[in-house]
């Protein structure tokens, strides 16, 4: 990278808009990014980060506005490869990983192709691309042994993988290297670690762009603090200096500290709601064990790599646990499929929506009724589609979902919305135990509200409820309890109502503990 | 009154043998005014692609039907139907076949393997192991080849020993190839074939060609004159003998006139087309009427040229 | 479901039909319209008819589901029927009879196929286009294997011959029988827990085992009824060729999925209509009659599928993109 | 934070399971499990048959896999990128034909080089022509490629000729027979290697070094991986498609070139029909249908077995009939077996 004027911006975005059918995800986005520094941009799920990043990397285009780098203004088609040669290496959020090339491969081939500028008829130069890869998988603390470079990233673990992403972009020597929440999967040595990397990069000119949820992480690395919101940006301003509470409620235009949802306690009762005892699954999880009691509502956190996810999945018969049992009321759950469990009532809300949880091209009816099909049938075993509409608009109603039409594909609903739906599929089987994985990713905060609601009404009426997630002020705002995870076990339970952010935070192990010296 | 519609139904449309049919279909509809005869038959050899085309003129109203079926027994329901209608039936290489009106064969079938065989016989000089090759087991005409060729071997040559009998080439060269050469492989030493399908010589040459093995081996079978010839040159096809498809087509749809015109077929009738000169009639599988010819034609090295096909 | 029972896909279909029928109508007048010929055609279709539904199925359930053992699975039941029966002679039983066992053999067999399918691809997890590939082959293996090769004659059985070409009431009743068993498969579909399921599970597999579908069970369910209709299809093609061999309608693996894609079922999974596969299959046996009746040449018929389908593909393409920018727009900030 | 803090992370290797491993094995070798049931296969019909053990049966099976080997290359390159080709056959029979024809009625002398090239070019063309209306159709590779076999076969029999025809130009039948290695067996027999096998190995190393050696070949395999993730790296997705299929079709091309040099004829109705057998090849041979997986030596293997299975069930005594469904057991097993590996192996 030739050494221009630094005071020249790097790269600049005017008036950039982005549409997804009726969603507008950003609307007016200017930003300026200068040589050698840090950037945060912070700002709720779904408030358009990730939507801004895909488009200066080139990923996708802007619906209105223009990207420059350097002056030079960038395609109006979607051209990865331009922001590549242009410099901007970007970390995804989900890795952006080939699952089926090696890491060598996954680490430099992009700059291969940068280098022909898109033309593949040309020759794979392995020697140079398996140095490169040695050389980035040393810099961010990866074994760099040829044995290692040649291991197909689908057969590595979370963290390395996250590790392999952050070593392409190292590995490029870019003018400006964006990160989408780079550290979820990190232990804090690795994420020490990381932050020394990217020192060194900082010292050689090159620029970065963090995604970020965790504040206290951002103060550690300094930079500038942009905050967005609904798919503006609200306000810049220092990091170092910041006060969290701050830019907490630019972010959210709340006061967080009126938002505790919960008022009403556990009913006290004889038998646990729930009761789990001794719950390993090699490899994920270890010896969990708590009882959940009628009414309660328990939170579950930790890191991506702390087994949470995996525990989640296990409760809900998708992932049947090696050793240990689940007890319902008394009596124990077969948890070897997923059907055994929602018979005896639990529900399990996934955390990926789309992927999980709906069936986007299938009516609204369907998404719902789906799992009372049983209930709704009448003579021959009909199932009586009348029925099921007329319990889908029920539901719609308690959730209050913006439908006017139960038949329309739930394809068509805004992203709260779809959440809605697919809370009110369980909801509809009057469950036990409803287990809720990261209930409000990608939701904004009018819907964030509603749901939050309908999980506190739904424990008072004495459901037993589980959030699993990794959003600390949703777990504080709703929760009894909160457990915290932990390489597999359950290392602290806190009490919901006098625990405070900072000290989740170094339970989970994911930040400095210097952070905790924040106003 | 209007001309009648005569359909001749092949086996798989394109191949030589039935564009040579076609041939035969074609002069008959240029020498009579009365008929209107035309070919028509599957892309692929599939039964029930050609069952689908016979049903389907059925319900046309043809006025009559030459067949030369894929596979008899599939045909019965729709040919049963033609009558049925009233549609003369007429068949070829099908003497099984129950609903018919006539069924013509170019010859005793039986007779023409015994003829073959003893062409390789002779060939052989009498003794050595041999084998025989059909299209597909299926295929009644080449097993009663290659029954009458083995019938001929046991009776008369005891010094014939059959070895790894009806072998299947799928009317497919390449495969004739490919299990000829495997039976050298297996049988090294031995000497003779008896080609069923028409291309089954083609393959069987070829492998022998390779080995280098065509003095010292015998091939014999049904086969079409220019698409031998190459091999019949070499000496790796020691002999073919055909019945011209030419013929047949023209002599189906004949017999379709004369049925159709209410004209008995008698034994020994002149059919007016060389090889039926002299044509025996036997009853058939149903109510109809097999009619046999002595239509077989002998090729070798020395006349192929002498034929277009 | 509303605003579904006539959609853009069916009004094609309906379309294209009455275009082959008008303008077979006129160039080779009344001959191709008459109660004869109508019904001849129409006994032609069930058995393909029949094979698309099961392919059908298997799209539908998603994740690139297909079967290919269709035709083999119904020529293996219907000479399994056969060899366990004899011949009606032998069997001493009365027609009716006969034929009735004969039916409920070939479909037991069929059914028996279609479980070893489902299992395969359901519970070992085999990929179904290789599943039913490998069944496909020893479904045949096993059928000539069983013949030796040879077809295997009936013989005129009139109570079996009737069932497929005698009209009851215009159709013959393999006819009848192939219309109660679509009207009962989209009966299915659309009102039975399983069926709806189905489409769900289509559209999102994940999802539906996450929303605790016994997505195999469902698997098995979808394969074990196209065994069944490929046992239904070997009853009818003994029936209307009397006759039974292992290479009948090698063309059909290929038709089946053609009939199939025309009908606009979605090759991805999550939709497809029966009706539209009924409509999709006499659109073809239309299209194929009326070549024949014009003399065209099977090659000329073959090459028109082909263009056929890449049309269909384009205008079911067309239509999505359509039906989303229209969809959407109106409501949006009602 | 040294290596050694990652290591445990990556794979415990000393504690898995001896089916883990095997599993594990498979994955980073998928030429293994074809060589192993080729050895085997070989082992068994030795012992029944000793005769079995000849020079010449190596070159009869070698031989017989050159047309299947060329469109199991194109097979797996499709694959690769996470398509599916049944319409090689038709387009291996259109360039085959109308090339021998148009050169044997215009250019009877014509040398085999350019006969090569044009069955090349030709096959090349109409690969290229699947994988636009692919990008165009937006629609399944699979129902797409039906539907050009069907119209790619329905112009050659409507348009272009039906009929068998020997008198091939001289250049292809002398190309033909030209024999690498000739020898006279013990019983007279004489053997021939023919020299058309080197296209075929030629065609394999240049398929290999493309798929390893070039950013294209990796560009197939992203492409078959994660499509929307390689696009995102900057992979142009429609540009590779549309190469996978032109490079199926022009091996399909050369292979029917070939496959009318070694029969010394020219038949349309040839090689219809062999397009799952070839699939079931490539799958054997450890590519998935599901994309992204496979390797040129994997498949070749795969082929070579299937050939082999095809070819000696006469010299152990098993009957022609059993031919069908002994293969069919075979895709099974195998596609059971995948699917164990895939379940199996660590990190999935
Ligand atoms: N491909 C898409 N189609 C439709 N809507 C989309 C698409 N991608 C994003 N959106 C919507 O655009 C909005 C912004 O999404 P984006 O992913 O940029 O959020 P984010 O700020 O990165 O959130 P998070 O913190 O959860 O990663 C959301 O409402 C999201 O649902
Ligand atoms: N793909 C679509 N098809 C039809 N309507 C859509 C689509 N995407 C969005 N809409 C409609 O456009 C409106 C605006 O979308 P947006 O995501 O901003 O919703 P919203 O009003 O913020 O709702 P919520 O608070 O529930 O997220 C929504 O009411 C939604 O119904
Ligand atoms: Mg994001
Ligand atoms: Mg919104």
């Amino acid at each position: 990278m030739t050494q221009t004027d630094t005071d020249a911006p790097f790269l600049e975005t005017r008036a950039l808009h982005k549409r997804y059918g009726g969603v507008h995800a950003l609307r007016g986005v200017d930003l300026t990014i200068r040589r050698g520094r840090f950037y945060h941009l912070l700002g709720e799920n779904g408030c358009g980060k990730s939507t801004l990043i895909k488009i200066i990397s080139g990923a996708q285009s802007p619906s209105e506005g223009r990207v420059q780098i350097e002056g030079v203004e960038q395609p109006a088609t979607p051209d990865p490869i331009a922001a590549l040669a242009a410099g901007i290496e970007t970390v995804y959020q989900d890795l952006s990983l080939l699952p089926n090339l090696s890491v060598e491969e996954n680490i430099g081939l992009t700059s291969q192709l940068v280098a022909s500028g898109g033309r593949l008829a040309v020759r794979l130069r392995r020697g140079e691309m398996r140095a490169l890869a040695a050389r980035a998988a040393a810099e961010v603390g990866l074994p760099s042994d040829p044995a290692f470079l040649r291991t197909h990233v689908d057969r590595l673990p979370i963290a390395t993988r996250q590790l392999i992403s952050i070593a392409r972009a190292v590995a490029a020597e870019a003018g400006l290297v964006i990160m989408d929440e780079p550290t979820t999967a990190l232990t804090r040595r690795e994420i020490a670690h990381l932050i020394g990397v990217i020192r060194k990069l900082q010292a050689r000119g090159t620029a970065l762009l963090f995604v970020t949820h965790k504040l206290d992480e951002a103060k550690e690395i300094g930079g500038t603090g942009i905050v967005m919101r609904d798919g503006q940006f609200v306000a810049e301003l220092d990091i170092e200096t910041a006060d969290l509470a701050e830019v907490g409620e630019l972010m959210t235009n709340r006061r967080i500290d009126q938002a505790r949802y919960r008022a009403a306690s556990p009913a006290a009762a004889e038998v646990a709601r729930l009761s789990v005892d001794g719950l390993s699954r090699a490899g994920s999880y270890r010896d969990i064990s708590f009882d959940l009691a009628p009414g309660e509502i328990l939170g579950i956190t930790g890191l991506l790599d702390s087994g949470r996810n995996p525990l989640a999945l296990g409760l809900a018969g998708l992932a049947p646990p090696d050793a240990g049992q689940v007890r319902l009321d008394g009596r124990t759950v077969d948890l070897s499929d997923p059907s055994t469990g929602m018979d005896r009532g639990i529900a399990y809300v996934p955390e990926d929506r789309l992927e999980e949880g709906l069936f986007l091209d299938k009516s609204i009816t369907d998404n719902i009724a789906m799992t009372v099909f049983d209930r709704l049938r009448g003579a021959l075993g009909i199932v009586s589609m009348d029925r099921a509409r007329i319990l889908a608009r029920e539901v719609a109603d308690d959730l209050k979902i913006v439908a006017e039409d139960v038949d329309a594909p739930v394809g068509s609903l805004s992203g709260g919305n779809q959440q809605r739906v697919l809370i009110g599929r369980w909801l509809a089987t009057k469950p036990r135990v409803l287990i809720l994985h990261g209930p409000t990713v990608g939701v904004d905060v009018g819907s964030k509200d509603t749901i939050f609601r309908i999980i506190q009404r739904q424990a008072e009426a004495g459901m037993g409820v589980i959030i699993v997630s990794d959003d600390i002020p949703e777990l504080i705002q709703n929760c009894d309890r909160i457990a915290v995870m932990r390489d597999g076990r359950i290392v602290e339970t806190f009490d919901g109502a006098r625990v405070d952010a900072g000290q989740l935070y170094a339970a989970i192990g994911g930040i400095l503990e210097t952070a905790e010296t924040a106003p | 009154q209007d001309a009648k519609d005569v359909v001749t139904v092949v086996k798989i449309t394109g191949e030589n043998w039935f564009t040579r049919m076609e041939e035969g279909v074609d002069a008959f509809d240029a020498e009579n005014e009365g008929v209107n005869a035309r070919q028509v038959g599957p892309a692929q050899a599939d039964a029930a692609q050609q069952t689908a085309i016979v049903q389907d003129l059925v319900a046309q109203g043809v006025d009559a039907l030459a067949i030369v079926p894929m596979d008899p027994s599939t045909l019965e329901g729709a040919l049963r139907r033609a009558k049925g209608q009233g549609i003369t039936v007429i068949t070829h290489e099908a003497e099984t076949m129950v609903n018919t009106d006539i069924d013509l064969e170019a010859f005793d079938n039986t007779a023409f393997g015994e003829h073959l065989n003893k062409k390789l016989v002779e060939c052989m000089g009498g003794e050595g192991k041999w084998t025989t090759f059909v299209g597909s087991v299926g295929s009644l005409t080449h097993m009663q080849w290659a029954a009458g060729g083995i019938a001929n071997a046991k009776e008369n040559h005891p010094g014939m020993e059959l070895v790894s009998e009806s072998n299947e080439s799928f009317n497919d060269p390449n495969k004739a190839y490919e299990v000829a050469r495997e039976l050298l492989r297996t049988y090294p030493d031995i000497k003779g074939f008896q080609g069923g399908s028409a291309i089954d010589v083609i393959g069987i040459g070829r492998a022998v060609e390779e080995a280098d093995l065509q003095d010292s081996t015998c091939v014999v079978g049904i086969g079409l004159p220019q698409d031998s010839g190459q091999y019949l040159d070499t000496g790796a096809i020691d002999g073919i003998a055909f019945w011209d498809p030419k013929d047949a087509g023209y002599v189906m749809n004949k017999l379709a006139e004369m049925a159709m015109n209410g004209e008995e077929v008698n034994d020994g009738m002149d059919l007016g087309v060389p090889g039926y000169e002299s044509v025996s009639v036997t009853p058939g599988a149903g109510d109809g009427i097999i009619v046999r010819g002595q239509a077989w034609v002998d090729v070798d090295a020395s006349n192929w040229q002498d034929f277009p096909f | 479901m509303r605003g579904r029972s006539l959609d853009i896909q069916m009004v094609g279909l309906i379309a294209v039909n009455l275009a082959i029928l008008a303008a077979a109508g006129l160039t080779v007048g009344e001959r191709f319209l008459s109660p004869f010929n109508l019904q001849s055609m129409a006994s032609q279709v069930p058995e393909i008819g029949l094979l698309a539904m099961g392919v059908m199925l298997a799209m539908i359930a998603g994740r690139g589901g297909i079967d290919l053992s269709g035709i083999a699975l119904a020529n293996l039941a219907g000479i399994c029927a056969f060899l366990i029966l004899g011949p009606i002679a032998d069997s001493g039983m009365s027609g009716q009879v006969y034929l009735l066992a004969f039916g409920l053999l070939s479909l037991g067999v069929g059914l028996l196929g279609g479980v070893v399918n489902g299992l395969i691809i359901g519970f070992v997890g085999v990929t179904s286009i290789i599943a039913t590939l490998g069944t496909q082959l020893l479904f045949t293996g096993i059928a000539v294997i069983l013949t030796g090769g040879s077809a295997q004659t009936l013989g005129y059985v009139p109570a079996l011959d009737d069932f497929a070409n005698s009209p009851v009431l215009g159709l013959s009743p393999s006819v009848w029988m192939f219309l109660a068993v679509a009207a009962g498969l989209a009966l299915w579909l659309r009102a039975t827990k399983s069926g709806r399921l189905l489409f769900l599970m289509g559209s999102n597999h994940t999802a539906a085992r996450f929303a605790g579908v016994r997505t195999r069970w469902l698997l098995v369910q979808v394969y074990m009824l196209s065994g069944a209709f490929a046992g239904l299809a070997g009853v009818v093609i003994a029936a209307r060729t009397s006759s039974m061999k292992w290479d009948y309608g090698s063309s059909y693996v290929l038709v089946a999925i053609l009939i199939a894609v025309m009908a606009g079922v979605r090759p991805e999974g999550g939709y497809g209509r029966v009706i539209c596969v009924v409509l999709s299959a006499t659109a073809l046996q239309l299209l194929s009659s009326y070549f024949n009746f014009l003399a065209l040449s099977n090659f000329v018929r073959d090459l028109a599928w082909g263009v056929l389908l890449l049309v269909f593909l384009a205008f079911s393409r067309a239509d999505l993109s359509a039906y989303w920018s229209t969809a959407i727009r109106p409501r949006s900030k009602a | 934070m040294s290596d050694t803090d990652l290591q445990p992370a990556i794979a415990d290797r000393p504690s898995l399971s001896p089916g883990k491993r095997i599993a594990d094995w498979i994955l980073a070798n998928p030429a293994g499990f074809p060589l192993a049931l080729l050895a085997l296969t070989c082992l068994v019909v030795g012992a029944i048959n000793p005769d079995f053990w000849q020079l010449a049966n190596l070159f009869d099976v070698l031989r017989a896999s050159v047309v299947e080997g060329l469109f199991a290359l194109g097979v797996l390159v499709v694959l690769a990128a996470g398509g599916l080709d049944v319409s090689f056959s038709a387009i291996a029979a259109l360039v085959m034909y109308t090339v021998t024809l148009i050169v044997s009625t215009l250019v009877p002398g014509l040398g085999i080089l350019p006969i090569l090239l044009a069955g090349l070019a030709g096959g090349a063309l109409l690969g290229a022509l699947n994988g636009v209306l692919i990008n165009l159709l937006k629609a399944p590779a699979l129902i797409v490629t039906i539907a050009t076999q069907y119209a790619f076969r329905g112009f050659l029999l409507t348009f272009v000729g039906t009929a068998l025809f020997m008198n091939i130009p001289a250049s292809m039948t002398a190309f033909g027979q030209i024999a690498l290695f000739s020898q006279v067996s013990a019983d007279g027999l004489r053997v021939q290697f023919p020299a058309y096998f080197l296209i075929f190995v030629l065609a394999a190393i240049v398929t290999w070094a493309l798929l390893n050696h070039t950013l294209l070949g990796r560009a197939v395999y992203a492409c078959g991986g994660k499509p929307e993730i390689a696009a995102r790296l900057g992979f142009n997705i429609a540009r590779v498609r549309v190469f996978v299929f032109a490079w199926a079709g022009m091996l399909a091309g050369l292979a029917g070139i070939l496959h009318v040099t070694s029969n010394r004829l020219a038949n349309p109705f040839d090689l219809a029909g062999t397009e799952l057998a070839v699939i079931a090849a490539v799958v054997l041979g450890g590519a998935r249908v599901t994309g992204g997986k496979g390797t040129v030596g994997g498949t070749i293997a795969g082929v070579l077995l299937i050939t082999l299975v095809d070819n000696v069930l006469i010299q152990v005594g098993i009957p022609s009939t059993w031919r069908t469904a002994v293969v069919g057991a075979f895709i099974l097993l195998a596609g059971m077996f995948y699917a164990w590996v895939d379940r199996t192996a660590v990190g999935r």
